[in-house]
This record gives structure tokens, C-alpha cells and sequence, in this order.
């Protein structure tokens, strides 16, 4: 070994543990950049009340990224997030109107996602189905057990004392956004900390090496979907709690913004590869996004070609701050 | 004494193949057990029946006396079985540390968080006993490929297993590093465990082993002991065939077939200048990591130049990609196999034509009968087993695979081959047929260079060896300076001239 | 406090849009400065672009400035939400929003309430908490329909529907209007009712099976506009043109084109450009100060060729053709 | 030699050229059980015209399909293909209106297909970026460029025409069965039988390994592109033939469908594997069940159901009959 690679070896630990990783830092500048580009031509943009308004719609997307992020590690992907989260919102609600305990009523929510993320698990895990299909039919099987469920209509009428539990503010912040805070940390922990984050990293990395070193394929693939589920279910409950209602068909179109986050944060679609702070930092982005755009008025139509644009640049600079791999 | 593990009848069928028939044979507590066998043969499929990847298709491994099953790696494990896979078992984004954990990380808090210092810790530890010098906190994919196979090594010694199963671990190492190794297994043994040693260089066996089991075509054709056979023995019971003692034989010519002037690339390779002949078998030796695949892919125009160029019959081609490359006749046989070299869903012919797909079709259709013609043609000349056009390659032994990637270049006619390690895991008949191949070729009026850290190889197969050193050439030696202290001794940064590789100090 | 979730097929304290003037006087002077935004489910139907163009025309007309946005697209609840929040931020005196869904925009009722500004409802989704919408009566929609069959065709015979999004309030009760009012005449029995998601392609492959099923059938009643002309092209692919009657809900200027055509057979109009001006208008009273009841109901009216140029053509007013209507209680 | 492996060399070249794929066996016999089942339930349903409104039904679904199952094989994936559609639509329309004849009409629609599957093309293959974040991308922007070029409005009055030439029949078959049929042909040779095939396999097999062979990677990719882009635009002008109008918004979550096809068909989204047969059959799977839903007038909520297990059921019976691989 020359003494080049050994000096390098002996610098590269230190950098790498207390920096923040160089394709997070790449997402930042996406966000800085965007961020710049609104408030020189949006007056009130960097408002500390639009700033926070901008977390708080970025929540909710951010929930279900992070858990997208964790099956995206994994080689997989949710395409249910929406429907799962209907269908817990939806048994949530009814519960809380026939008079179940909001805290029980909230577990039981917080199942029926698990649940939901169970089966996924299972079909791929078990069954050995494609991620992209399995979570393709159930997209619609759980759409529609939401509408059936209810009979297509909204449940109204949520409790006042659910609804102040994620509608207060905390320190000045939005509820929600504390308790996606307090999740994406949790989900970092996971991730970076403990033995699951590792075999995430590995069934995603590579499949066969982490069965022949003993790591529990099925299990971990598993875990992955069922945190996705809890989190979708998670962000329901965030959503109907500041709507008062809980509709079958809410959700619709959700995994798309919530890949299009944990993408712009650096998740690989291949698997192995992801960052819940890069995921969060993506989440912003696209939250940015849409209020700039909302207050610079602009039309819908230009407003798709921004989201569409915007997707598009950010993995182009991204690209370009990390390089070819 | 009971033996530590036992083999009974164990039997192994794929679809389409019988891997293993009615395999048996024991190991004593201690023994250094070699497995030996062509391609093909079954010793990888054997081992990952030992370490709970297959389940045998009949029989039963007994390990201390008792029958075991293993129902997944995970059981093998428990059961003080560890492996190293022929193919490196990596995650790319995970550390050197992490790796070699992985599955059983040590834990705090009840088994709820990594314990990252004395994962790090005991990983370093591990791999102190071959290596000092691999940051266990890197990702294991800044690693070369000789590192990353340490670090499988590493692995295999976490585990304070009873038996460990060693597939082909020095496949990409130098022999300095196999001496650690030695010295690693003499102790294991030393202290009561079991090796299982499978590889295809035969002073490697011959010198830790105690005895061997001979495998031929998934069946044992017998154990030998190695204090009394010899190297021509054992081959024979492998091949089942005397081999040819080869000589050298040059077919170079006078004519300069590529002329390379100042090469450099951004990273490694610094001014290298050389000229290669038509017919010639140019080889080149140095250290792991002094530049030799870099400088290969530069040729073979998978990695750009930074300055310099290349000449191929008095015109410059430089090529930015490989396909300029291949269209200027040159092929790159890639060092490794499964990432650069097959398309393991495709059919072996396909992989074979695939560098050549146009010159089977006409009119934008492809010939099936010109493309099974030759496939049949080329894959016989090259040996291929089982004789099976349309598998899938990944089913193919690694051996063989590497056989179709060699007819991929014949196929497309190149007059220039680059061969980078051809014959890492690849066994003494196929070696040997590989070989065979090379010099024919030369006498076709090919040109050739051969990459190899197998020296005596080198020195046997080439017309003349440049030796590298940090990215430079460090000599050109041909006739009587071709022998292994020579090579040894440009190749090392101020080591003592004369010395032999088995004795030099690992440099860092 | 809470008010009783709305319904606005069904809420007492309604008044119809023609009855404005007449109840609550001239248009009243507004403060200076009053600006109006409006949020839309969508640009892609031209129904709530039409919608929009009411806004403006009245806005303009007041002399208010107007901002209409809409999502990116039909069904991005929470796009549109953050829209939504965005203009109360911006200061808007009166908020007009015609959500994705019965719920989604309910924190911006909240929100709004907060600042002190008006929202107004209009039209398809209802929100529970809305204290004031303007729109059309949906179950009305579909009765519209089926008491054309029950007089146009007294021999009675098979009909079809043609839904729109599964569990969208319009289409749930627009399917629910026609059904129950046609199954009450025993002569008709509803064969079908498929989804045909607001789509071309899906209710033109869903009517080709029906009728492929039911060559006898007599006629179809589709959600909206879109989706009718779908299953014309259907009707007339299975050769059936001229024995089967269709009918579309929303007025779009394609579904004249096409009952001028006789093709289609005919569409609930429901005035999106009337329908925004009266929003507007409802909006700008309540900036003004007045009191107005919970529901404003605009108008509808069933257009069949017989009918067309009353409604659309050259000199045609249709505020005054459907203020006649109205006093004709119509 | 072995005695056997000789053998085996001999038998395997017959059996691959005359027997159908063991894969393909397991998608017909997905959809013979699907058939059977709705012919038991459903009287007519195996009517010669019924049967004849399946193929009709599934022929734009089969046509994108198609061009999926190339992407697919070549590792990519292609979520733009209803907006290109609509783009190619509108613009053919609004061509035809100006007085462009027919048949420069028509090209230019495919050429529109062309050029937004080369955009595709070119962002995967040559900046780099992952597939589904780039065709994510290009969905919005592709279906905003649509919008804003129609201000939303559907093109209409398609001239007759045009429109016979996609409406009539031929030998008893609608036209488009025997457009997209032919296109099967053409996509099943380019597979089977053309360098290009092997290089789409190659690519999405072992992208770096293609790459050390000479395969011509970016252009490998970009063809795949722009082949799903045309088929798209020929999808449009199919639709816009039996509708006679050209709507922005046509093509509404086309991706889906087209996914599902070439999945139940065993196109595998990691690459480097999928059939032209297959998804043929696919396509049809999906347009037997919601043509047969629809005959036993199955409710909204119940069809969507239907569509997801279905989706699912199939995935599993194809599963089961190749077994773990
Ligand atoms: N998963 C598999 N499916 C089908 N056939 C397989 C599989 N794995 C191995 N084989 C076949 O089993 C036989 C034995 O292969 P194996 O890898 O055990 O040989 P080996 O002795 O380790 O060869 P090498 O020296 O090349 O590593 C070969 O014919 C190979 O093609
Ligand atoms: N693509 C690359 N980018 C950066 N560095 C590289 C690249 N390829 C090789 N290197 C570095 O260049 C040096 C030479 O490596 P190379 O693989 O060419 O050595 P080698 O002599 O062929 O050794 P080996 O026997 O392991 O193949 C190594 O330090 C390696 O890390
Ligand atoms: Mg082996
Ligand atoms: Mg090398």
C-alpha cells in the first residue's frame, strides 16, 4: 500500500462523520437556489410566517417520503401511499365518530397503515412480486376498500379534540411540522443506527450478498413497507385533522410527489441508496416550489410546466454537484 | 476422532445440469482441506451447500458427528460455519466495517443500535492480520478489487468459526498477500479449525494444504495427500488427462502493429510509451494498484486519455469509446467478469456475439444461422462446458463464462487483444487451454497483451514483459532478464534485486 | 360556533340567483382597493375556465381585479390547498373556491374566517362548513335528464349511465337525481352505470360494451359533457346513431356543437360564465357588507336541438333568456 | 464432451425456435383463466363481436405497451407517454384543421412522438438522470407544453378522413387491431431478431458490461425512447381516429395501464428482460377484465377493486407457474 491511499484512508473518517454528505450538500444548493430565485421576485416570500406556511405544506409530502425513502433503499418502491392513507384516515374518522378514544382511534390508524404496508411487504417479500406492481394493484385495491368502506362519501364531523392535536402551533412551529421533524429524525436514526438501516442499505445494494451474510431478506423488505404504511397513515391523520373531514379519495396522486422528493434528495430507484436529509431538504423544494409559484400568480398550466421543469433541473444539478458515478 | 465436518452422497441438480453426484469426503478438526477441480466442477456449489446458500438435492452434511440442515445462510453460521464467496458479497454503499458485519452487527441498548466503535473496532482487528492499511470506515466501494477481497477474507475471521470455507480467496491477490494468509490459516488450523481451501493455483495448495478431495464434473474423483502427490498427479485426476508441458514459442514479427506514445490519463497512468507487434504476446507485471487495468482500459478505450495517442498500423486512432476501439480491432478481455463482462440473463452465444452483432446480419436482421454457426464454432474452439448455446451465462461456472467473453473478441475479429487477469479463478485446464489459445492467436498474427499478477505465467506466455510501477513503465525486460526477481524487483519500490516475491515484505 | 354542515341541494336559506337585485338592491358601493381570488379545481375543463371568465367579466365590470388560479390538475387536493392558503396570505378581500373534494379546502375556511374574509363556495364540491355557495342544484342535473326520457319516450326501454370519478359529490349526485327519477316510471329500467372517470376513451369503451350487451337500448345519461361526446362517438361507431339518445351535464360550447350537429342528443347547461358572474357578484355583496343567505342556486336548463337557439346564437342573451326562465319557474 | 450436454446443445435450438416461452405459456394462462371466468359469468362475452371489442379495446393500451416493454428491457421506464400522446394528438389535430394533409398529419404526429421520446432519450442517456425522475419530469412539462398550446380546449372536427382510416375494418378486424398487430411484429423482429434487440438487452442486462463490448449504450437507449414516444403518438392518433377529437388531457395515467401490461407480461422493471408476446397478452388481460366488469355492469367501486386484484392475481399466477428464478 502506497502512502498516498494510507494518508487518505486516515483523512477520510473525520470528513466523513461530522460533514454533511456531499449529495445532501447538493440538494441544499438546489434549495438555496430556488429559495433565491423566489425571494427576488416574490416581495414577502422569506416572511417568517410564509417560511413556516412553507414547512407546513411540506409536511405532509415529507411524511410519506421518508417512508418512500426507507422502501426506495430498499430496492422497492410504494405506489399506495395515497390509498393507504384513505383508508386509514377513513376508519380513523369513523372510529372517532362512534366514540373510540382519540389516542386508540389513532394506534388503530396508525395499524390499518401498517397493515396495508404488511401485505405490500408480503407480496414482494414472500410472494416475490415486483415492488412497482404489487404496489400498483394496490393502489387501486386499496382505493377502492376506502370508497366501499365509506360508501364513496366523506366522513365528517372529526373531533375538536383530535383536530387541536395537529392543528396547534409548538414553539412557534406547526404541530405537524414537529411531528414529521420528530419522525424524520426517528427515521435517521434507523437508518444510520441501527441494524435495520444496514440491512435496508444492503437488500437494496445488494440482494444476494446480504443473504448469503444472513440478513433476514424477507423481514427487512418487510419493515420497509410497513414504515412506509405507518407513515402514510401518519401524514392522513396530519391532513384530516387540519381538514375536519376524511375523505376515500384523499391521497390521490401522493407517491408521485413523494418519489419526486426522496429522488431530488438522492434515493436511487436501483436501491441502496437514499438520505432522509436529503429526502426532507427535497420535500422543501417542491413545497417552495408550489407556494412561489402560487404567490407570483401564475397559471396552471405554467404552473404544471414549473413542477415538470423543476423536477427536471434539480436532478440536473444534482448531477452535476456529485458527478458521474 | 470424529471428523469436524463430513460429506455424505450429497447430490446437487440445476435445471438442465447436475451440479454434484453422490459427493462424500470428511475433514478433521484442524485440517486444511483443499478442493480441487476444473470449471465447472462443483466446488462453489458444494461450499454453498456447506454455508446454507443451496440446499443439496439429496445427502446430508454432518458437522462434529451430526447431521445438519441449513435452511438459510443464518443456520450455517450459528453452526460455526463461515464463507468466503467466490464472488466478492459486497454492498457498495456500506462501509468496509459494515460489510463485513453484516447480519450480526454488534449491538448496545439491547440490541436496538449499531455499535459503530466496536463494529469498526473489531473489523480493523480482523483485517490487521492481513492488512493494516484498509480504512474499515470507507465505503467498501473506494476499495480495490484486491482490498475488497481482503476484506471477504477479514469476514470469514470474525466469526470464531469451527469450519471455514474458503472459495478461491486469493484470486486477486499478490503473493505477499497469500503468505499473510498462510500464516492466518496455519494458525486457525493451529487452534482446531477446519479450512476448506478452494483454488486453482496449485503452489498455493500444495503449500497449506494437508490433503485435497479432486473434483471432476460434480463428482469426487478422490482425496489425495498432498505430502505424497504430486502437482502432475493431481492435475491429471482434475482433468482427467496428462497436460502438455508448454514451452514458449514467439510468433512476433518485425511489424509494429500499435504504437503507443505518452499515454496519460487524469487519475494513474503517466507517459507511457510502448509499441506492440504483430504477433506478439506482450505482457505486463506489476503491484495490485501500479496502474496495469487502467492502462488497459485506456487502450481499450472504456476509460479516456488525457494525452497521448495510439497508433494502430501507422494510424493514429486514439478512440473515445470502446467501439472506436473494437472497430480498430483491439479487445479487451475485462478483469472482472460479472460486472464488465457478461449480460448474465442472455444466452451465451448472444454474449458471445454481442460485440459483433452487426457482422451476423443483413439487412438489420440477424442471421441465426450464421450467428449458431459460429457460436458453435467458436465456443468448441474455446472449450465451453456444458456445450450449451442457449443458457443463460450466469448459469455458466466463471470459468466458462470467461471462455465466451474470449470467443466474444474472436468472433469480432480483433487483431489486438487485451487480456486483464484472464485466468483469475480460472482452473488448470482451462488455464492451460487459455494459454493455448493466446499462442495461437499470436501465431494468427494477433497481437496480444496479457495482464497478469500470476508471474510465472507471464513469463512463460511473453515475448517481452513491461514492468509497472506507480503508473509508469519501470522496465522492459526481455530473454534472460525475464525471470520473476527481475520483474520483482522493477516492480517494487527499492526492493533488493534477486529477491523472491514469496519473501518480500508487504511495502506498507 | 359551528354551523350544520351544509347541503346545497337541500338548504333552506337559499335564494335563486335571479332574485338578487330584486332582494337585496343595486349593487352596493365597494371599499377601495377590493381585490377578489378565486381558486378552481382545474384549467383542463372548460367549464371552470368559463367559470373564470364569469369572475373576470363581473370583476371587470366593478371594477375589482380578479385573480384566478385552479391546481395542476383535477384531483391535486393538497396543490390546491396550498394555493388556496397562499391567497389569504396575499390579502385577498373575498375568497372564491370551488374545491377538489368536499374537505380539502376546509382549513382555508378556518384560515379565512380568521383574517375576516368572506369565502364563498361555488359549485360541485360542497364544503360542510361553507357559509355561503353559489351553484347549481346537482341531484337536478340528473332529473332534468330522466324526465326527458319519461316524456320523450312514453314506450319506456333501457338506459345506461355513464358515471363520472367514483366518490365525487357531482357525480354521485347527479347519477343519483337521474336513476331515482327514472326508476320511479317503471317503464325504464337502468341497464348500466360504470365508472367512466370523467373520460373520453374509458366511456367510449364502456358504451361500446354496453351497447355491444344491449343493442336495444334507448339512451345514456353521462356525468358531463366530455364523457357524452365519448359515448356519441360510440353510438355512432355501433351504428346506432339516431336510436340512441345521449346526454352530457355541463353546456360546453363542444356539446352545442355537437347538438347543433344531431348528434348529441342533448346537455344540462349549467351556465359556467352565468354562474361566475353571480359568484362574483355574491362575493363583492358580502365585501360590501350585506347579509346573504347561506345558498345562491343558479340556474340550469336541459338544451336539446328543439331548444338550442333559445340559449346560444347570434343576439342571444342568456341572462335574459334564463331570467325569463326563472320567472317562469322554470 | 459429455454424452448428455451434446444432446442438450442439440434439443435446446429446436425447442427455443418452434415452442413458445415457458414465460409466455404463464400469461396465456392468466388469460384463459380470466376468460373463462367472465364466459361463465357472462353470457356473450365469448361472442365473436365481444371478442373483437377486447382486441379493439386493448389495441391502445397495447400499442404504448409496446413501446413500454422496449424501455423496460433497456432499464428504463417511460411515465410520459399519455402527454406525449396528447401532444402528438393535439398537434395532428390542429395540423388537419390548418388543412395539412392527412398523411404530413400524421407524420408530423409521429415525428412529435419522436422528438418528445428523443427529450426522454437524451436526459437518461446522455446527462445521466434516473428514467423515472426524467419521464416523472417530462410528464408535467409534456402535458403543460399540451395544455398551453390548446389553452386546455380539445381540437375538434378531426376530418372524416382521417377518421375512416382508423375506424374501419379490414378482413373482419378493426384497422387499429391490425396497426398495433403489425406493430407487434415489427417490435417483436427489432427484439428477436435485429442487433438492436440484443443491444436493449444488453443495456438493461449489464450496462457496464454492454458498455466494455462496444454496445452503443446512449444510443441504444435514446431508440428505445423514441420508439415508445412514436408508439405513443400513434396510440393518440388511434384515439383521436375513434373519438374525433384531440383533448389535452387524453392519455390520463396511460403510464399505469401500459406498466401493467408489459409487468403481467414479464417485463421485468429492473431491465434486461421482457416479451413482446407477453405484453401483447398483458394488454389484453386488462382489456378482457374491464370489458367484462362492464358487462356485468360491476359498480365503480367494486371495478376498481377488480382491476387491482386482478393486477395482483395475475402477477401471482405468472409467478407460480415459472417458478423463483
Ligand atoms: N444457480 C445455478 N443454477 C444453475 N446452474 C448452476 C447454478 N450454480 C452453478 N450451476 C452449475 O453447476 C455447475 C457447477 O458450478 P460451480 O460454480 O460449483 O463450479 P466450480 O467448481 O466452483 O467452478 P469455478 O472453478 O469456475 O468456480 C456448473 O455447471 C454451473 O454452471
Ligand atoms: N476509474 C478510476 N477512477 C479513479 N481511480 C482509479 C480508477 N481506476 C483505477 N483507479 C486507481 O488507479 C490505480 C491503478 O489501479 P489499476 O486497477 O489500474 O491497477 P492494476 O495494476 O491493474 O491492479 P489490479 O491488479 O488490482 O488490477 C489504483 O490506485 C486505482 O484506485
Ligand atoms: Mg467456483
Ligand atoms: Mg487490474
Amino acid at each position: 500500500m502506497t502512502a498516498t491511499s494510507t494518508a487518505g484512508a486516515n483523512a477520510s473518517p473525520a470528513f466523513r462523520r461530522f460533514s454533511f454528505s456531499l449529495r445532501d450538500a447538493g440538494t441544499l444548493i438546489g434549495l438555496i437556489v430556488i429559495m433565491a430565485v423566489f425571494a427576488a421576485l416574490v416581495p414577502g416570500f422569506l416572511s417568517e410566517r410564509n417560511l413556516t406556511n412553507i414547512l407546513q405544506q411540506s409536511s405532509i409530502n415529507a411524511c410519506l417520503a421518508l417512508g418512500m425513502t426507507l422502501v426506495i433503499i430498499s430496492g422497492g418502491i410504494d405506489l399506495s401511499v395515497g390509498p393507504t392513507a384513505a383508508i386509514a384516515a377513513v376508519i380513523t374518522a369513523t372510529l372517532m365518530l362512534g366514540g373510540t378514544p382519540v389516542p386508540l382511534a389513532i394506534l388503530a390508524g396508525l395499524g390499518v397503515g401498517a397493515a396495508c404496508g404488511f401485505i405490500n411487504g408480503l407480496l414482494v417479500a414472500y410472494v416475490g412480486l415486483q415492488p412497482f406492481i404489487v404496489t400498483l394493484g394496490t393502489l387501486s385495491t386499496y382505493r377502492a376498500i376506502a370508497l366501499i368502506f365509506t360508501g364513496g362519501n366523506p366522513v365528517l364531523g372529526i373531533p375538536a379534540g383530535f383536530r387541536s392535536l395537529f392543528n396547534g402551533t409548538l414553539f412557534g412551529l406547526p404541530i405537524p411540522v414537529l411531528i414529521v421533524a420528530a419522525a424524520s429524525v426517528a427515521a435517521w436514526v434507523l437508518l444510520k443506527k441501527t441494524p435495520i438501516g444496514e440491512y435496508l442499505m444492503a437488500v437494496g445494494g445488494n440482494e444476494e450478498a446480504a443473504y448469503v451474510a444472513g440478513v433476514p431478506i424477507a423481514r427487512t423488505k418487510i419493515i420497509a413497507y410497513v414504515i412506509s404504511g405507518v407513515l402514510a397513515a401518519l401524514a392522513s391523520l396530519i391532513l384530516i385533522g387540519r381538514l375536519g373531514a376524511a375523505e376515500p379519495i384523499l391521497g390521490n396522486l401522493w407517491e408521485l410527489d413523494a418519489i419526486a422528493a426522496a429522488a431530488i434528495g438522492g434515493a436511487s430507484l436501483m436501491g441502496g441508496k437514499g438520505s432522509i436529509v436529503g429526502t426532507i431538504l427535497g420535500a422543501i423544494i417542491l413545497g417552495a416550489m408550489r407556494n412561489g409559484l402560487t404567490l407570483m400568480n401564475v397559471q396552471a398550466f405554467y404552473q404544471l410546466l414549473a413542477t415538470g421543469l423543476i423536477i427536471l433541473v434539480a436532478m440536473m444539478i444534482d448531477r452535476a454537484t456529485r458527478g458521474r458515478e | 476422532m470424529v471428523p469436524r465436518l463430513g460429506f455424505e452422497t450429497i447430490s446437487k441438480s440445476f435445471p438442465g445440469v447436475n451440479a454434484l453426484t453422490d459427493v462424500s469426503f470428511k475433514v478433521a478438526p484442524g485440517e486444511i482441506h483443499g478442493l480441487l477441480g476444473e470449471n465447472g466442477a462443483g466446488k462453489s456449489t458444494l461450499l454453498r451447500i456447506l454455508s446454507g446458500v443451496f440446499r443439496p438435492t439429496s445427502g446430508s452434511v454432518f458437522v462434529d458427528g451430526e447431521a445438519v440442515t441449513f435452511r438459510k445462510p443464518q443456520d450455517a453460521r450459528v453452526a460455526g460455519i463461515a464463507m468466503i464467496h467466490q464472488e466478492l458479497q459486497q454492498v457498495p454503499h456500506l462501509s468496509v466495517a459494515q460489510n463485513m458485519f453484516l447480519g450480526h452487527a454488534p449491538t448496545r441498548l439491547g440490541g436496538l443500535f449499531v455499535s459503530r466503535s466496536e463494529q469498526e473496532k473489531r473489523a480493523a482487528e480482523a483485517l490487521s492480520m492481513i492488512d493494516r492499511s484498509i480504512d474499515v470506515s470507507a465505503p467498501i466501494s473506494s476499495l480495490k478489487v484486491a482490498q475488497r477481497q481482503i476484506v471477504e477474507i477479514g469476514r470469514a475471521l470474525l466469526d470464531k468459526a469451527k469450519v471455514i470455507a474458503m472459495d478461491e480467496p486469493t484470486s486477486s491477490l499478490t503473493p505477499s498477500e497469500f503468505d499473510r494468509l498462510a500464516e492466518v490459516i496455519a494458525n486457525l488450523s493451529a487452534s482446531g479449525v477446519s479450512i476448506i481451501y478452494v483454488s486453482h493455483k496449485m503452489d498455493e495448495v500444495f503449500r497449506i494444504c494437508q490433503r485435497a478431495s479432486v473434483m471432476r464434473d460434480g463428482k469426487l474423483v478422490g482425496v489425495v495427500d498432498m505430502k505424497t502427490a504430486s502437482e502432475k498427479q493431481v492435475i491429471a485426476m482434475m482433468v482427467g488427462r496428462e497436460l502438455m508441458q508448454e514451452t514458449h514459442n514467439s510468433f512476433a514479427t518485425d511489424q509494429i502493429k500499435l504504437e503507443a506514445r505518452n499515454l496519460s490519463s487524469s487519475t494513474k497512468i503517466k507517459n507511457i510509451s510502448f509499441s506492440l507487434h504483430k504477433g506478439e504476446v506482450l505482457g505486463i507485471a506489476g503491484l495490485v494498484g501500479s496502474g496495469r487495468t487502467e492502462l488497459l482500459r485506456l487502450i481499450a478505450g472504456v476509460d479516456r486519455l488525457s494525452a497521448g495517442s495510439i497508433t494502430i498500423d501507422g494510424n493514429v486512432v486514439s478512440p473515445r469509446n470502446p467501439r472506436d476501439a473494437i472497430a480498430a480491432g483491439i479487445g479487451l478481455v475485462p478483469e472482472e467478469r460479472k460486472r464488465e463482462g457478461i449480460i448474465p440473463l442472455r444466452p451465451v452465444s448472444l454474449n458471445m456475439a454481442l460485440a459483433s452483432l452487426p457482422s451476423f446480419s443483413a439487412a438489420g436482421i440477424i442471421s441465426n444461422h450464421r450467428l449458431r454457426a459460429s457460436a458453435s464454432d467458436l465456443l468448441k474452439r474455446v472449450n465451453l462446458r456444458p456445450f450449451q448455446l442457449d443458457r443463460p451465462i450466469r448459469l455458466f461456472s466463471g470459468g466458462n463464462q470467461q471462455k465466451a467473453i474470449i470467443a466474444r473478441w474472436l468472433a469480432a475479429k480483433s487483431q489486438i487483444l487485451l487480456f486483464d487477469e484472464p485466468t483469475r479463478g480460472i482452473d488448470v485446464g482451462a488455464k492451460s487451454e487459455i494459454y493455448q489459445l493466446i499462442e495461437t492467436l499470436a501465431s494468427e498474427g494477433c497481437s496480444i497483451i496479457v495482464v497478469s499478477s500470476e508471474l510465472p505465467d507471464v513469463i512463460r506466455l511473453s515475448d517481452r514483459v513491461l514492468v509497472m510501477r506507480d503508473g509508469r513503465i519501470a522496465a522492459e525486460l526481455t530473454g534472460d532478464q525475464l525471470t520473476e526477481s527481475t520483474i520483482v524487483a522493477h516492480a517494487i519500490p527499492g526492493a533488493i534485486a534477486g529477491a523472491k516475491p514469496g519473501l518480500i515484505a508487504n511495502p506498507a | 360556533q359551528q354551523l350544520a354542515p351544509l347541503n346545497s341541494d337541500t338548504e333552506k336559506d337559499r335564494m335563486d340567483w335571479s332574485e338578487l337585485e330584486a332582494k337585496l338592491g343595486p349593487f352596493p358601493k365597494l371599499p377601495e382597493g377590493t381585490k377578489a381570488g378565486a381558486v378552481s379545481k382545474t384549467l383542463t375543463n372548460e367549464y371552470w375556465r368559463s367559470l373564470g371568465e364569469g369572475y373576470k367579466a363581473f370583476g371587470k365590470e366593478k371594477n375589482v381585479p380578479v385573480a384566478y388560479q385552479a391546481a395542476q390538475s383535477e384531483g391535486d387536493q393538497l396543490g390546491q390547498l396550498t394555493i388556496a392558503e397562499g391567497m389569504i396570505t396575499q390579502g385577498y378581500n373575498v375568497l372564491l373556491v370551488s374545491p377538489q373534494t368536499d374537505s380539502n379546502l376546509q382549513p382555508v375556511i378556518e384560515q379565512a374566517k380568521a383574517a375576516k374574509i368572506p369565502v364563498v363556495d361555488v359549485n360541485d364540491a360542497v364544503i360542510p362548513q361553507a357559509e355561503h355557495y353559489v351553484g347549481n342544484v346537482q341531484r337536478d342535473n340528473g332529473v332534468r335528464v330522466a324526465k326527458w326520457f319519461i316524456a320523450n319516450r312514453p314506450q319506456g326501454g333501457k338506459v345506461a349511465i355513464i358515471e363520472g370519478q367514483a366518490g365525487v359529490y357531482a357525480a354521485v349526485q347527479r347519477t343519483e337525481g337521474f336513476k331515482s327519477t327514472i326508476s320511479a316510471d317503471n317503464k325504464f329500467k337502468v341497464v348500466a352505470s360504470v365508472p367512466g372517470n370523467w373520460d373520453r376513451q374509458t366511456s367510449y369503451d364502456a358504451a361500446t360494451n354496453i351497447l355491444n350487451q344491449y343493442p336495444d337500448l334507448i339512451g345514456f345519461y353521462a356525468n358531463n359533457d366530455g364523457m357524452a361526446l365519448g359515448v356519441v362517438e360510440a353510438v355512432k361507431a355501433a351504428g346506432l346513431a339516431g336510436k340512441v339518445a345521449v346526454f352530457g351535464t355541463d353546456g360546453i360550447s363542444d356539446a352545442y356543437a355537437s347538438i347543433k350537429a344531431g348528434e348529441l342528443t342533448g346537455t344540462v347547461d349549467s351556465f359556467p360564465v352565468l354562474t361566475g358572474e353571480v359568484a362574483m357578484e355574491t362575493a363583492l355583496r358580502l365585501v360590501a357588507g350585506q347579509k346573504l343567505p347561506r345558498v345562491v342556486a343558479t340556474p340550469q336548463a336541459l338544451i336539446t336541438a328543439d331548444n338550442l337557439s333559445r340559449y346560444q346564437g347570434q343576439g342571444v342573451n342568456v341572462r335574459t333568456v334564463l331570467m325569463e326562465d326563472a320567472k317562469a319557474g322554470k
